[in-house]
């Protein structure tokens, strides 16, 4: 191959987890001859006779399935068909899925996987962003890869993990962004990765917006600024030491995420780093987020909605100037 | 909905009989033309997002709009252009709400087939399916409480939307209040690729029915007699006090789930079958053998149908799009309530 | 279930045919004098939270523990103290989940109804209605997948859980699946203060089999002797690989929803129906006109289940709490996961 | 009457709502004849006949019900037996309801009234805080009343709010608190209290940890401090002003919540304190959450799991030694 995209990573990491573990199987809507609403199954009904199965429109009792299989020692994944309909399986995730281990003592290793974020023309119902309903629930580890290699050893991983996964893939990243060939190995879940090093500002973020941000890093590195980016890669847990570690290097700290601005992502980690290394900051910390809307239908709405690399540059520079 | 001077069938010269066939059989062609028109405005790059269609399935849409009245509830899924505009939608507000104009009843907010106008008891769907039917239920259980009566409310979904969880609620819901709900389910065999089989177990949905105390009316829904009947005596029923109704009618999709799909996974056995025949030429036949109508009279429709299209599509063109700076990114109605985030 | 020889029915010198009853019925009773302990201990302020009790229940839920199997998986709802007994459950794992001890199998993490041990195919309740019958299923599809076959889920509802999407998304996978899935259906006329003319509108709950495409099995579910030959048949034939089987059970619930509620609400002609009579005392009778037992004999079941009883409450009211000291603060499986927040 | 519970407060608010405004009807499980679980409608249905109406259990149509009557006209109360079953009506929520007037202009203004919060015994599934969850949502007003005043004012305008409003109700107060008489006049929602004046350090809390954080307060004053309580009143939105004023008179803040730790009230008050009013803090802003884990059911544990009177004056002894 010469080179693979973010979704045939995806793909990818199902088959060798399926080819691996017969304990692996996929369940979801359209998943199996189909191949999936956006192919993230692909060929994976021939190749795994009877363990990727098209499942009815349920997804309550998609997510009830697959907890009741992972209690007889399974691990299955559920893909929804986006994330954004994760909210009628709502209840099997963050009170069945979530609460089992922690009652019974008998794990739960199910990995969801939510195509999520914003694409232009889909509208309110099929861009959301859902990373921080889930991490807010105990009992639930939420990954939001943002390269190719992370979309890939991330699943593998979320596979292995014996806890259930929220596993947040962008779609906008699905097709677009393609590496050279899958990694042999990986930053192990629950580290971020510095995506660039920067001396005079950190924007901390995850995965589309890490595309944003480095976009804006380079038209910064012409104005002289040199901006390192964090990329998370997990929001749920969170590597505060990264994140602290970088702001003690540069004194200031910009978060930015595609999510709604109440809550979420960027409040923790404005939370944590405050907390926990305030004197570092040399300037107040700031945010970005989507606006406090559902996300617009028309591109022209849309790309205002949400953080681009101008708006990350210009609150850079903002912050940049304090 | 029929209605008003202006409605075509006004002018239908055959008398009484043919009026209802006729209107339907029109708003079939017009929705079969607007379809079309999306079709190819998506291939040329002209529409973003995705593009739904109702082709195979305008005989049932058609026939649940002509049968239902301005003050009625309707509360379409994504393969109903020929109810919407028999209920009463614009062309023009289609047009506009596929191409994201300002102007359109979504504003750019919403695309493609969200859109409707609450308002006027035209529901738009939200994308979850299952979710408009308990919101139908709202409005026939308001109006209801207000004192209203005679009205009926239809929600349509496919059969892969009868494994949800809403459908299920709000049915059940329906029943237990005596709404005067009629609830469509097109069966067109697939949910997507999901034929249905991996769906459901039952023979026929018709027969679940009976395990919420309400009536069943199936139908075989390319056929528009058969639909105008069968929607026509369910909406009678509702109205007449007697509850819910569910309507199952087996067709099949004649095109994608949307346009990027080529729907490779319909078997041919299916499509050779009689549901694989086309409701629109079906009903045009009919209408010819019964004398109805002609084909000059066809011809002409589709003529003004395209003009029409055409024009709307036209004119949306030059419509404003939604503009970022003067949008009011607010989603709530009480304006001292809205947080500033920036 | 019925297991080993030390099964009290074991020692029965009545021979084969009163076993099973004989079985049941002692299940019954250890379930009722268990349940009379707890409402005396939630009296006596003794338990945290609420009690839930099955009071009029035990036949039925007697009837499905001793149906099925060890190997089988069972999903028990509020009012199944009987069922769960009979599936293995000792006493002192229900006292240690009520009065919250350390070494129960829910370590205080979880109380009251809410216990199982899910590697055992017993599966601890979540209190969401409906959310049960889908894990059940997975367990299921996972066996099969496995290579397992012949074992059966049970899951246990009352008539207000069918109101759930959950249930019906559940039920409608079973039978996609074909799954040896029995959902029971407890139609206690009740839902908390809610009377079944709020809940549904289907004349028998057992008319939604159909809808599925599965079996029915209506039965009086206070009559012993009824509830095991309809459990039994509908187990046999989800065993035998003819998928999901629906029993509705009618009865009424001879209790409050939980101790806290004194069922005013319950309207005297269903206490004065036969759906109103106590199935323990319907039990007994029945068993001493067959001449399986006798009264000395249900006197010395009593007085030892009594004891025992009250020896574990003895024993859990020693039996340490949790200590918040040396808790495991963390929800994940996976320990280097684990966030710390302070 | 003598003396009014926070629950009777809830009943009065709606019976008032009833009286004054035909529009209003109660929907949900046992709110009828048997005036609800917690007997928050006792007597409505008798004093309002066909307005106050037993629902099936369902969750989703129950909210999907109240959409639709909104449409027309009505302002449903919704009453959830208990918060933790809201998950099931989720997506109507925050879906439907949320979006309506962003997507239409036609407004919903549903009150859901969420009986939330931990009580000793209650256990995992009838204890949750999920005002976070609703409050990421765009399109929702989240309310958290403290006190028998704002339970009976702040439901009245909630009814009032031509919004989704989703009422958080905390049960640990239904019976034990009460007021002498009902508020005529009341701060508009969106603005916070001062619940407690005080110079030294600000703990910003809302619901039944006011309580904890006033008895905390008294408890330090012994020892010489006075703490200022900030009571949020509505979570969404947020009364940034209020807490910035207080934090610029205390330079102290500690953040006070009973919901889970990641994400949520607690973190999204710290990223606006800190990016709107950095200069003002002499030390680094604190949080104190419940645990990471389910609600436990055992009385030992559920106490160690929430903040408490006695955590939160610990938490503020070690941030005033900073
Ligand atoms: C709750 C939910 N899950 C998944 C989807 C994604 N989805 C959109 S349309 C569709 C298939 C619908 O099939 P059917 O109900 O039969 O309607 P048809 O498209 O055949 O008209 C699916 C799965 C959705 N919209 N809502
Ligand atoms: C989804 C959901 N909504 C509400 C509740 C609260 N609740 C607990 S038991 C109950 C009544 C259950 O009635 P039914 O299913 O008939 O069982 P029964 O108590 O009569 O045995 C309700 C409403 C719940 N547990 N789950
Ligand atoms: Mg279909
Ligand atoms: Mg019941």
């Amino acid at each position: 191959m010469s080179s693979i995209t973010y979704l045939e990573a995806i793909r990818e990491a199902q088959a060798h987890a399926l080819r691996d573990d017969p304990r692996v199987f996929i369940y979801g809507q359209d998943v199996g001859a189909f191949g999936g609403a956006f192919k993230a199954t692909k060929n994976l009904a021939k190749e795994f006779p009877g363990r990727v199965l098209d499942s009815p429109i349920s997804e309550d009792a998609m997510v009830g399935l697959a907890v009741g299989a992972a209690i007889e020692g399974m691990r299955p994944i559920i893909e929804m068909q986006f994330a954004d309909f994760s909210t009628v399986g709502f209840n099997q995730i963050v009170n069945q899925a979530s609460t089992l281990f922690w009652r019974t003592k008998v794990s739960c290793p199910i990995t969801v996987r939510l195509p999520f974020g914003g694409t232009s023309g889909s509208g309110p119902f099929h861009s959301q962003c859902l990373e921080a309903i889930y991490a807010h629930y105990p009992g639930l580890v939420v990954l939001t890869p943002a390269t190719v290699e992370d979309a890939y050893s991330m699943l593998l991983s979320a596979v292995a993990i014996n806890d259930p996964v929220i596993f947040c893939e962008h779609k906008l990243l699905y097709y677009h962004l393609k590496a050279e060939k899958l990694p042999s190995e990986a930053l192990p879940i629950g580290k971020a990765r510095i995506a660039r090093e920067g001396r005079d500002l950190t924007v901390v973020t995850y995965s589309a917006m890490v595309h944003e941000a480095l976009v804006a890093a380079t038209e910064l590195a012409t104005e002289g600024w040199e901006i390192e980016i964090v990329d998370l890669r997990s929001v749920k847990p969170l590597d505060t030491d990264t994140i602290v570690a970088s702001v003690a290097r540069t004194g200031r700290l910009l978060c930015v995420g595609e999510a709604w601005p109440w809550g979420g992502v960027t409040a923790e980690v404005i939370a944590r780093v405050t907390s926990e290394g305030y004197g570092l900051l040399d300037a107040p910390p700031q945010r970005l987020n989507a606006k406090d809307t559902p996300v617009p239908y028309h591109p022209n709405l849309w790309a205002a909605h949400r953080p681009t690399a101008h708006s990350i540059a210009a609150a850079a520079r903002n912050l940049l100037r304090q | 909905m029929l209605q008003s001077a202006t409605h075509p069938h006004a002018k239908s010269p055959i008398g009484a009989a043919p009026d209802l066939p006729l209107a339907a059989y029109r708003f079939m062609l017009r929705a079969r033309l607007l379809d079309d028109k999306f079709a190819a405005l998506y291939r040329a790059g002209k529409i973003h997002g995705g593009v739904f269609l109702g082709r195979g399935q305008e005989a049932l849409s058609a026939a649940i709009g002509v049968s239902i009245q301005e003050t009625d509830v309707f509360a379409p899924l994504i393969r109903d252009a020929a109810g919407r505009l028999a209920f009463g939608e614009t062309i023009v507000d289609a047009v506009r709400t596929y191409l994201g104009s300002a102007l359109g009843p979504m504003r750019g907010r919403d695309g493609n087939v969200h859109r409707g106008r609450p308002q006027a008891g035209y529901l738009p769907m939200i994308s979850h399916l299952g979710a408009m039917v308990s919101v139908v239920n709202g409005v026939l259980f308001a109006r209801r409480m207000k004192g209203s009566s005679g009205m009926v409310g239809v929600a349509c979904l496919g059969e892969g939307a009868t494994s949800t969880g809403s459908f299920h609620e709000a049915l059940n819901q329906a029943a237990v209040e005596k709404l005067p709900l009629v609830l469509v389910v097109a069966n067109n065999q697939y949910a997507y690729s999901t034929p249905n089989d991996r769906q459901f177990a039952c023979a026929d949905l018709s027969a679940k029915a009976a395990g919420y105390g309400i009536e069943a009316h199936p139908v075989v829904g390319n056929d528009l007699s058969a639909c105008l009947e069968v929607v026509g005596r369910a909406v009678g029923r509702a109205r007449a006090g007697h509850g819910p109704q569910l309507i199952v009618a087996s067709l099949l999709r004649l095109c994608g789930h949307g346009e990027h799909d080529d729907a490779g996974y319909i078997v041919p056995e299916l499509k050779n079958s009689p549901l694989g025949r086309d409701c629109l030429k079906l009903a045009e036949k009919f209408l010819l053998a019964k004398h109805f109508t002609n084909t000059a009279q066809i011809a002409a429709w589709r003529g003004e149908a395209i003009r029409e299209i055409e024009d709307a599509v036209a004119q949306v063109q030059r419509e404003p799009t939604p503009d970022p700076f003067t949008e009011d990114w607010s989603a709530l109605a009480t304006e001292h309530l809205v947080e500033g985030y920036e």
